[in-house]
Protein backbone atom coordinates (compact mmCIF):
# COMPACT_ATOMS: atom_id res chain seq x y z
CA UNK A 1 0.00 0.00 0.00
CA UNK A 2 1.51 3.58 -0.76
CA UNK A 3 0.70 6.86 0.97
CA UNK A 4 0.87 10.77 0.12
CA UNK A 5 3.10 12.31 2.34
CA UNK A 6 3.25 16.18 2.54
CA UNK A 7 5.59 18.23 4.66
CA UNK A 8 4.83 22.14 5.47
CA UNK A 9 7.38 24.85 6.59
CA UNK A 10 10.23 24.54 8.66
CA UNK A 11 9.73 20.47 8.54
CA UNK A 12 9.70 20.65 4.98
CA UNK A 13 12.94 22.74 4.76
CA UNK A 14 14.23 19.93 7.06
CA UNK A 15 13.69 16.98 5.29
CA UNK A 16 14.44 18.51 1.94
CA UNK A 17 10.82 17.39 0.41
CA UNK A 18 7.84 18.99 0.29
CA UNK A 19 5.76 15.79 -1.04
CA UNK A 20 6.52 11.66 -2.16
CA UNK A 21 4.68 8.83 -2.12
CA UNK A 22 5.70 6.29 0.37
CA UNK A 23 4.98 2.44 0.20
CA UNK A 24 4.24 1.07 3.54
CA UNK A 25 4.59 -2.37 4.47
CA UNK A 26 1.87 -4.43 5.25
CA UNK A 27 -0.04 -4.90 8.35
CA UNK A 28 -2.10 -1.89 10.53
CA UNK A 29 -0.34 1.02 9.92
CA UNK A 30 -0.74 4.02 12.14
CA UNK A 31 1.13 7.58 12.54
CA UNK A 32 3.26 5.62 14.65
CA UNK A 33 4.70 2.95 12.43
CA UNK A 34 4.60 5.37 9.35
CA UNK A 35 6.98 7.51 11.32
CA UNK A 36 9.15 4.82 12.60
CA UNK A 37 9.73 4.12 8.88
CA UNK A 38 10.47 7.76 7.85
CA UNK A 39 13.21 7.91 10.92
CA UNK A 40 14.85 4.93 10.15
CA UNK A 41 15.65 6.60 6.17
CA UNK A 42 18.58 8.71 7.22
CA UNK A 43 19.92 11.77 8.81
CA UNK A 44 17.38 14.34 7.53
CA UNK A 45 14.21 12.47 8.83
CA UNK A 46 15.53 11.13 12.14
CA UNK A 47 16.70 14.91 13.06
CA UNK A 48 12.96 16.11 12.06
CA UNK A 49 11.12 13.61 13.90
CA UNK A 50 13.59 12.87 16.77
CA UNK A 51 12.13 12.64 20.31
CA UNK A 52 11.52 16.03 21.63
CA UNK A 53 10.99 17.73 18.60
CA UNK A 54 7.22 19.41 18.18
CA UNK A 55 5.50 18.29 14.96
CA UNK A 56 2.00 17.90 13.90
CA UNK A 57 -0.02 15.20 11.42
CA UNK A 58 -3.29 15.19 9.99
CA UNK A 59 -4.21 12.12 7.73
CA UNK A 60 -6.77 13.15 4.58
CA UNK A 61 -6.67 16.87 6.10
CA UNK A 62 -8.13 16.23 9.42
CA UNK A 63 -5.94 16.83 12.58
CA UNK A 64 -4.68 13.32 13.71
CA UNK A 65 -2.19 11.75 16.45
CA UNK A 66 0.20 9.23 16.45
CA UNK A 67 -2.28 6.34 17.03
CA UNK A 68 -4.74 7.69 13.72
CA UNK A 69 -4.83 4.05 11.62
CA UNK A 70 -3.51 4.67 7.88
CA UNK A 71 -5.18 3.10 5.20
CA UNK A 72 -4.32 2.89 1.61
CA UNK A 73 -4.50 6.23 -0.98
CA UNK A 74 -4.42 8.21 2.59
CA UNK A 75 -2.85 11.88 2.61
CA UNK A 76 -0.62 12.65 5.67
CA UNK A 77 1.03 15.61 6.26
CA UNK A 78 3.53 16.56 8.78
CA UNK A 79 4.04 20.19 9.99
CA UNK A 80 4.98 22.56 13.33
CA UNK A 81 2.93 23.99 15.24
CA UNK A 82 0.45 26.61 13.18
CA UNK A 83 1.42 30.39 13.68
CA UNK A 84 -1.19 32.06 11.31
CA UNK A 85 -3.51 35.22 12.15
CA UNK B 1 -24.15 32.18 5.06
CA UNK B 2 -20.37 32.14 6.56
CA UNK B 3 -17.66 32.62 4.13
CA UNK B 4 -13.54 31.71 4.05
CA UNK B 5 -11.43 32.35 2.05
CA UNK B 6 -7.36 31.90 1.50
CA UNK B 7 -5.88 34.17 -0.65
CA UNK B 8 -2.78 36.19 -2.03
CA UNK B 9 -4.64 38.97 -2.76
CA UNK B 10 -5.18 42.20 -0.33
CA UNK B 11 -9.22 42.64 1.08
CA UNK B 12 -10.71 45.89 1.40
CA UNK B 13 -12.01 45.41 4.75
CA UNK B 14 -15.23 47.90 4.55
CA UNK B 15 -16.37 46.33 1.59
CA UNK B 16 -16.22 42.74 2.64
CA UNK B 17 -17.84 43.71 5.95
CA UNK B 18 -20.78 44.90 4.39
CA UNK B 19 -21.41 42.04 2.85
CA UNK B 20 -22.28 40.74 6.74
CA UNK B 21 -25.27 43.45 7.01
CA UNK B 22 -26.17 43.88 3.76
CA UNK B 23 -29.90 43.79 2.94
CA UNK B 24 -30.45 42.60 6.53
CA UNK B 25 -32.60 44.61 9.01
CA UNK B 26 -31.58 41.57 12.09
CA UNK B 27 -27.90 42.48 12.91
CA UNK B 28 -27.48 44.82 15.49
CA UNK B 29 -23.63 44.15 15.99
CA UNK B 30 -20.87 43.34 14.08
CA UNK B 31 -17.31 42.68 15.79
CA UNK B 32 -14.21 42.30 13.15
CA UNK B 33 -10.72 41.52 13.79
CA UNK B 34 -7.96 42.57 11.13
CA UNK B 35 -4.12 41.18 11.87
CA UNK B 36 -1.66 43.32 10.17
CA UNK B 37 2.42 42.49 9.64
CA UNK B 38 4.31 44.37 12.33
CA UNK B 39 8.12 45.97 11.31
CA UNK B 40 9.03 44.15 14.75
CA UNK B 41 8.43 40.99 16.67
CA UNK B 42 10.27 39.56 20.02
CA UNK B 43 12.72 42.14 19.54
CA UNK B 44 13.23 41.23 15.77
CA UNK B 45 13.43 43.74 12.69
CA UNK B 46 10.90 42.60 10.44
CA UNK B 47 11.49 43.51 6.86
CA UNK B 48 8.50 41.16 5.91
CA UNK B 49 7.31 37.95 5.97
CA UNK B 50 5.87 35.20 3.49
CA UNK B 51 2.25 32.84 4.86
CA UNK B 52 2.83 28.88 3.95
CA UNK B 53 -0.72 27.46 4.35
CA UNK B 54 -2.20 23.68 3.22
CA UNK B 55 -4.69 24.11 0.21
CA UNK B 56 -7.40 22.45 1.09
CA UNK B 57 -7.09 21.58 4.89
CA UNK B 58 -6.91 25.55 5.65
CA UNK B 59 -10.40 25.97 4.17
CA UNK B 60 -11.82 22.83 5.91
CA UNK B 61 -9.90 23.67 9.35
CA UNK B 62 -11.37 27.24 9.13
CA UNK B 63 -14.88 26.27 7.85
CA UNK B 64 -14.71 23.58 10.96
CA UNK B 65 -14.01 26.80 13.19
CA UNK B 66 -16.41 29.07 12.04
CA UNK B 67 -19.02 26.28 12.48
CA UNK B 68 -18.34 25.73 16.13
CA UNK B 69 -18.45 29.52 16.20
CA UNK B 70 -22.26 29.23 14.95
CA UNK B 71 -22.72 26.13 17.39
CA UNK B 72 -21.53 27.94 20.75
CA UNK B 73 -23.37 31.36 19.47
CA UNK B 74 -26.52 32.67 17.56
CA UNK B 75 -24.98 34.12 14.89
CA UNK B 76 -26.02 35.97 11.80
CA UNK B 77 -22.79 35.70 9.50
CA UNK B 78 -19.40 35.38 9.53
CA UNK B 79 -16.08 36.21 7.39
CA UNK B 80 -13.06 34.94 7.54
CA UNK B 81 -10.37 35.86 4.87
CA UNK B 82 -6.82 34.86 5.42
CA UNK B 83 -4.00 35.95 3.14
CA UNK B 84 -0.84 33.72 1.82
CA UNK B 85 2.57 34.60 0.36
CA UNK B 86 4.95 37.52 0.86
CA UNK B 87 3.73 40.32 3.10
CA UNK B 88 5.55 43.68 4.22
CA UNK B 89 4.64 45.47 7.21
CA UNK B 90 1.79 47.39 7.50
CA UNK B 91 0.22 44.82 5.48
CA UNK B 92 -3.21 43.38 6.16
CA UNK B 93 -3.10 39.62 7.05
CA UNK B 94 -6.62 38.39 7.78
CA UNK B 95 -9.65 39.35 8.36
CA UNK B 96 -12.30 37.92 10.87
CA UNK B 97 -15.87 39.39 11.15
CA UNK B 98 -19.06 38.13 12.84
CA UNK B 99 -22.55 39.17 12.85
CA UNK B 100 -25.16 39.16 15.73
CA UNK B 101 -28.30 40.29 17.13
CA UNK B 102 -26.25 41.34 20.01
CA UNK B 103 -22.75 42.18 20.74
CA UNK B 104 -21.72 40.50 23.30
CA UNK B 105 -22.06 37.43 20.85
CA UNK B 106 -20.26 38.90 18.32
CA UNK B 107 -17.52 39.89 19.76
CA UNK B 108 -16.98 36.30 21.77
CA UNK B 109 -17.54 35.01 18.44
CA UNK B 110 -14.75 37.06 16.69
CA UNK B 111 -12.19 36.70 19.43
CA UNK B 112 -12.77 32.79 19.85
CA UNK B 113 -12.28 32.42 15.88
CA UNK B 114 -8.94 34.33 15.93
CA UNK B 115 -8.17 32.30 18.69
CA UNK B 116 -8.67 28.93 17.26
CA UNK B 117 -7.02 29.99 13.88
CA UNK B 118 -3.81 30.90 15.22
CA UNK B 119 -3.46 27.30 16.94
CA UNK B 120 -6.01 25.14 14.42
CA UNK B 121 -5.87 26.59 11.15
CA UNK B 122 -2.49 25.32 9.00
CA UNK B 123 -0.58 28.56 8.39
CA UNK B 124 2.94 29.22 9.20
CA UNK B 125 5.10 32.44 8.97
CA UNK B 126 8.52 32.61 8.02
CA UNK B 127 10.15 36.36 8.79
CA UNK B 128 12.39 38.27 7.08
CA UNK B 129 15.19 39.81 9.47
CA UNK B 130 18.42 41.43 8.92
CA UNK B 131 20.00 38.58 9.92
CA UNK B 132 18.69 35.95 7.24
CA UNK B 133 14.67 34.42 7.23
CA UNK B 134 13.78 32.55 10.29
CA UNK B 135 10.19 30.66 10.74
CA UNK B 136 8.08 32.03 13.46
CA UNK B 137 7.49 29.49 17.03
CA UNK B 138 4.07 28.74 17.94
CA UNK B 139 3.32 30.89 21.23
CA UNK B 140 2.33 29.44 24.54
CA UNK B 141 0.28 32.94 24.78
CA UNK B 142 -1.95 31.88 21.98
CA UNK B 143 -2.49 27.68 23.34
CA UNK B 144 -3.23 29.66 26.77
CA UNK B 145 -5.96 32.23 24.80
CA UNK B 146 -7.43 28.71 22.68
CA UNK B 147 -7.85 27.22 25.71
CA UNK B 148 -10.24 29.34 27.25
CA UNK B 149 -12.97 28.30 25.27
CA UNK B 150 -12.27 24.79 26.08
CA UNK C 1 -4.48 60.21 18.61
CA UNK C 2 -7.52 59.19 19.59
CA UNK C 3 -10.45 60.25 17.50
CA UNK C 4 -14.39 60.94 18.90
CA UNK C 5 -16.92 61.98 17.12
CA UNK C 6 -20.89 62.33 17.39
CA UNK C 7 -22.55 63.19 14.06
CA UNK C 8 -26.04 63.17 11.89
CA UNK C 9 -24.26 61.68 9.22
CA UNK C 10 -23.51 57.86 7.94
CA UNK C 11 -19.35 56.41 8.42
CA UNK C 12 -17.64 54.57 5.84
CA UNK C 13 -15.97 51.72 8.32
CA UNK C 14 -13.46 50.93 6.32
CA UNK C 15 -12.05 54.29 5.44
CA UNK C 16 -12.64 55.03 9.14
CA UNK C 17 -10.76 52.39 10.21
CA UNK C 18 -7.34 53.01 7.59
CA UNK C 19 -7.10 55.93 9.67
CA UNK C 20 -5.84 53.99 12.87
CA UNK C 21 -3.12 52.05 11.04
CA UNK C 22 -1.87 54.43 7.74
CA UNK C 23 1.90 55.07 7.89
CA UNK C 24 2.24 52.63 10.44
CA UNK C 25 4.15 49.82 10.74
CA UNK C 26 4.03 48.95 14.82
CA UNK C 27 -0.25 47.21 14.73
CA UNK C 28 -0.32 44.30 14.38
CA UNK C 29 -4.28 44.25 15.62
CA UNK C 30 -7.27 46.42 14.52
CA UNK C 31 -10.34 45.46 16.64
CA UNK C 32 -13.65 46.78 15.86
CA UNK C 33 -17.25 46.71 16.45
CA UNK C 34 -19.86 48.14 14.64
CA UNK C 35 -23.63 48.70 16.04
CA UNK C 36 -26.71 48.53 13.58
CA UNK C 37 -30.62 49.59 13.97
CA UNK C 38 -32.19 46.12 14.07
CA UNK C 39 -36.03 46.02 12.95
CA UNK C 40 -36.86 44.28 16.10
CA UNK C 41 -36.24 44.99 20.15
CA UNK C 42 -38.04 42.88 22.81
CA UNK C 43 -40.53 40.98 20.86
CA UNK C 44 -41.97 45.07 19.40
CA UNK C 45 -41.30 45.93 15.40
CA UNK C 46 -39.27 48.78 14.92
CA UNK C 47 -39.54 51.03 12.46
CA UNK C 48 -36.67 53.33 13.31
CA UNK C 49 -35.18 55.33 16.03
CA UNK C 50 -34.18 58.62 17.18
CA UNK C 51 -30.67 59.27 19.12
CA UNK C 52 -30.55 62.20 21.27
CA UNK C 53 -27.56 62.89 23.08
CA UNK C 54 -26.14 65.78 25.33
CA UNK C 55 -23.83 67.71 23.47
CA UNK C 56 -20.52 68.83 24.94
CA UNK C 57 -20.75 65.92 27.41
CA UNK C 58 -21.12 63.28 25.04
CA UNK C 59 -17.96 64.11 23.81
CA UNK C 60 -16.32 64.70 27.00
CA UNK C 61 -17.82 61.03 28.45
CA UNK C 62 -16.26 59.36 25.23
CA UNK C 63 -13.19 61.10 25.71
CA UNK C 64 -12.58 59.73 29.35
CA UNK C 65 -14.02 56.51 28.57
CA UNK C 66 -11.31 56.41 25.71
CA UNK C 67 -8.21 57.70 27.83
CA UNK C 68 -9.46 54.76 30.32
CA UNK C 69 -9.10 51.87 27.77
CA UNK C 70 -5.72 53.88 26.84
CA UNK C 71 -4.80 53.82 30.71
CA UNK C 72 -5.48 50.37 31.18
CA UNK C 73 -4.57 48.63 27.78
CA UNK C 74 -1.49 49.37 25.69
CA UNK C 75 -3.07 50.69 23.02
CA UNK C 76 -1.99 52.71 19.22
CA UNK C 77 -4.39 54.41 18.54
CA UNK C 78 -8.30 54.50 19.12
CA UNK C 79 -11.73 55.50 17.26
CA UNK C 80 -15.30 56.22 18.15
CA UNK C 81 -17.70 57.43 16.17
CA UNK C 82 -21.52 57.79 17.35
CA UNK C 83 -24.34 58.74 15.40
CA UNK C 84 -27.32 60.61 16.49
CA UNK C 85 -31.14 61.75 15.08
CA UNK C 86 -33.00 59.67 12.82
CA UNK C 87 -32.07 56.33 11.76
CA UNK C 88 -33.65 53.70 9.71
CA UNK C 89 -33.78 49.79 10.55
CA UNK C 90 -30.29 49.11 8.94
CA UNK C 91 -28.17 51.97 9.41
CA UNK C 92 -24.94 52.04 11.00
CA UNK C 93 -25.05 53.58 14.75
CA UNK C 94 -21.74 53.71 15.80
CA UNK C 95 -17.93 52.09 15.54
CA UNK C 96 -15.62 51.60 17.39
CA UNK C 97 -11.82 50.70 16.61
CA UNK C 98 -9.02 50.02 18.43
CA UNK C 99 -5.48 49.30 17.27
CA UNK C 100 -2.88 47.54 19.08
CA UNK C 101 0.38 45.54 18.87
CA UNK C 102 -1.37 42.14 19.88
CA UNK C 103 -4.66 41.13 19.78
CA UNK C 104 -5.65 40.18 23.66
CA UNK C 105 -5.49 44.03 24.32
CA UNK C 106 -7.03 45.29 20.79
CA UNK C 107 -9.97 42.84 22.05
CA UNK C 108 -10.56 43.92 25.87
CA UNK C 109 -10.27 47.36 24.94
CA UNK C 110 -12.83 47.20 22.03
CA UNK C 111 -15.43 45.24 24.55
CA UNK C 112 -14.60 47.74 27.33
CA UNK C 113 -15.01 50.85 25.27
CA UNK C 114 -18.53 49.61 24.06
CA UNK C 115 -19.75 48.46 28.15
CA UNK C 116 -18.49 51.59 29.35
CA UNK C 117 -20.46 53.70 25.71
CA UNK C 118 -23.58 51.69 26.95
CA UNK C 119 -23.68 52.85 30.19
CA UNK C 120 -21.81 56.20 30.76
CA UNK C 121 -21.76 58.01 27.39
CA UNK C 122 -25.53 60.32 27.82
CA UNK C 123 -27.59 59.17 24.12
CA UNK C 124 -30.95 58.33 24.33
CA UNK C 125 -33.34 56.36 21.67
CA UNK C 126 -36.56 56.31 21.60
CA UNK C 127 -37.80 53.37 18.89
CA UNK C 128 -40.47 54.39 16.71
CA UNK C 129 -43.02 51.04 17.17
CA UNK C 130 -46.61 50.70 15.20
CA UNK C 131 -47.88 51.33 18.38
CA UNK C 132 -46.13 54.57 18.36
CA UNK C 133 -42.75 56.10 20.11
CA UNK C 134 -41.41 54.92 23.31
CA UNK C 135 -37.91 55.76 24.94
CA UNK C 136 -35.62 52.75 25.17
CA UNK C 137 -35.62 51.19 28.82
CA UNK C 138 -31.98 50.78 30.16
CA UNK C 139 -30.80 47.30 30.06
CA UNK C 140 -29.56 45.53 33.44
CA UNK C 141 -27.31 43.26 31.38
CA UNK C 142 -25.78 46.58 29.94
CA UNK C 143 -24.67 47.19 33.28
CA UNK C 144 -23.34 44.03 34.37
CA UNK C 145 -21.46 43.67 31.03
CA UNK C 146 -20.16 47.54 32.21
CA UNK C 147 -19.72 45.66 35.58
CA UNK C 148 -16.92 43.06 34.89
CA UNK C 149 -14.62 45.63 34.06
CA UNK C 150 -14.13 47.00 37.83
CA UNK D 1 -27.56 82.88 42.30
CA UNK D 2 -28.58 81.10 39.27
CA UNK D 3 -27.87 77.78 37.62
CA UNK D 4 -28.47 76.48 34.12
CA UNK D 5 -30.90 73.21 34.38
CA UNK D 6 -31.05 71.07 31.42
CA UNK D 7 -33.50 68.10 30.76
CA UNK D 8 -32.82 65.08 28.55
CA UNK D 9 -34.83 62.24 26.28
CA UNK D 10 -37.84 61.20 28.69
CA UNK D 11 -37.59 63.56 31.76
CA UNK D 12 -37.48 66.43 29.61
CA UNK D 13 -40.63 65.34 28.12
CA UNK D 14 -41.75 64.70 31.22
CA UNK D 15 -40.97 67.82 32.58
CA UNK D 16 -41.97 69.83 29.12
CA UNK D 17 -38.79 72.01 29.01
CA UNK D 18 -35.80 71.31 28.18
CA UNK D 19 -33.29 74.25 29.71
CA UNK D 20 -33.87 76.76 32.15
CA UNK D 21 -32.42 79.50 34.65
CA UNK D 22 -33.30 78.63 38.01
CA UNK D 23 -32.81 81.13 40.86
CA UNK D 24 -31.45 79.23 44.38
CA UNK D 25 -31.74 80.07 47.91
CA UNK D 26 -28.75 81.05 49.69
CA UNK D 27 -27.13 78.45 51.48
CA UNK D 28 -24.84 75.55 50.55
CA UNK D 29 -26.94 74.04 47.27
CA UNK D 30 -26.40 70.76 46.36
CA UNK D 31 -28.27 68.29 43.58
CA UNK D 32 -30.58 66.63 46.45
CA UNK D 33 -31.81 71.04 47.67
CA UNK D 34 -31.74 71.77 43.90
CA UNK D 35 -34.05 68.33 43.74
CA UNK D 36 -36.13 69.57 46.57
CA UNK D 37 -36.54 72.71 45.19
CA UNK D 38 -38.13 71.29 41.49
CA UNK D 39 -40.27 69.13 43.26
CA UNK D 40 -42.19 71.48 45.21
CA UNK D 41 -43.16 73.59 41.46
CA UNK D 42 -45.82 71.66 40.67
CA UNK D 43 -47.24 67.93 39.29
CA UNK D 44 -44.64 67.51 36.11
CA UNK D 45 -41.93 68.03 38.95
CA UNK D 46 -43.20 65.78 41.49
CA UNK D 47 -43.88 63.26 39.79
CA UNK D 48 -40.70 63.19 37.05
CA UNK D 49 -38.65 63.39 40.81
CA UNK D 50 -41.09 61.36 42.30
CA UNK D 51 -39.07 58.35 44.59
CA UNK D 52 -38.85 55.17 42.90
CA UNK D 53 -38.22 57.13 39.72
CA UNK D 54 -34.62 56.53 38.33
CA UNK D 55 -32.74 59.72 36.87
CA UNK D 56 -29.69 60.86 36.82
CA UNK D 57 -27.81 64.20 37.33
CA UNK D 58 -23.95 65.74 35.62
CA UNK D 59 -23.08 69.21 37.17
CA UNK D 60 -20.61 71.03 34.09
CA UNK D 61 -21.00 67.99 32.46
CA UNK D 62 -19.59 65.31 34.67
CA UNK D 63 -21.47 62.57 36.41
CA UNK D 64 -22.78 63.81 39.56
CA UNK D 65 -24.90 62.77 42.43
CA UNK D 66 -27.65 64.17 44.94
CA UNK D 67 -24.22 64.77 47.69
CA UNK D 68 -22.59 67.08 45.17
CA UNK D 69 -22.51 70.65 45.91
CA UNK D 70 -23.98 73.65 43.30
CA UNK D 71 -22.03 77.07 42.71
CA UNK D 72 -23.45 79.80 40.64
CA UNK D 73 -23.32 79.46 36.87
CA UNK D 74 -23.65 75.77 37.35
CA UNK D 75 -24.92 73.25 34.48
CA UNK D 76 -26.93 70.47 36.12
CA UNK D 77 -28.25 68.30 33.99
CA UNK D 78 -31.17 65.63 34.44
CA UNK D 79 -31.81 62.53 32.33
CA UNK D 80 -32.89 59.11 32.34
CA UNK D 81 -29.76 55.89 32.76
CA UNK D 82 -28.28 56.04 29.03
CA UNK D 83 -29.26 54.12 26.34
CA UNK D 84 -27.13 54.69 23.36
CA UNK D 85 -24.46 52.49 21.49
Amino acid sequence: MTVTILYFAALRERVGVSHEQVALPPGAPTVASLVDQLRSRDARWTEAFAPGKTWRVSVNQHMADTATPIKPGDEVAFFPPVTGG
Amino acid sequence: MPTVRVQQADFDTGRELETLTRGRVDVGAVASFVGLVRDANDGHAIRGMTLEHYPGMTEKALEAIVAEAHGRWDLVDTLVIHRVGALAPGERIVLVGVASAHRGEAFAACEFIMDYLKTRAPFWKREDTPEGSRWVDARASDDAAAGRWD
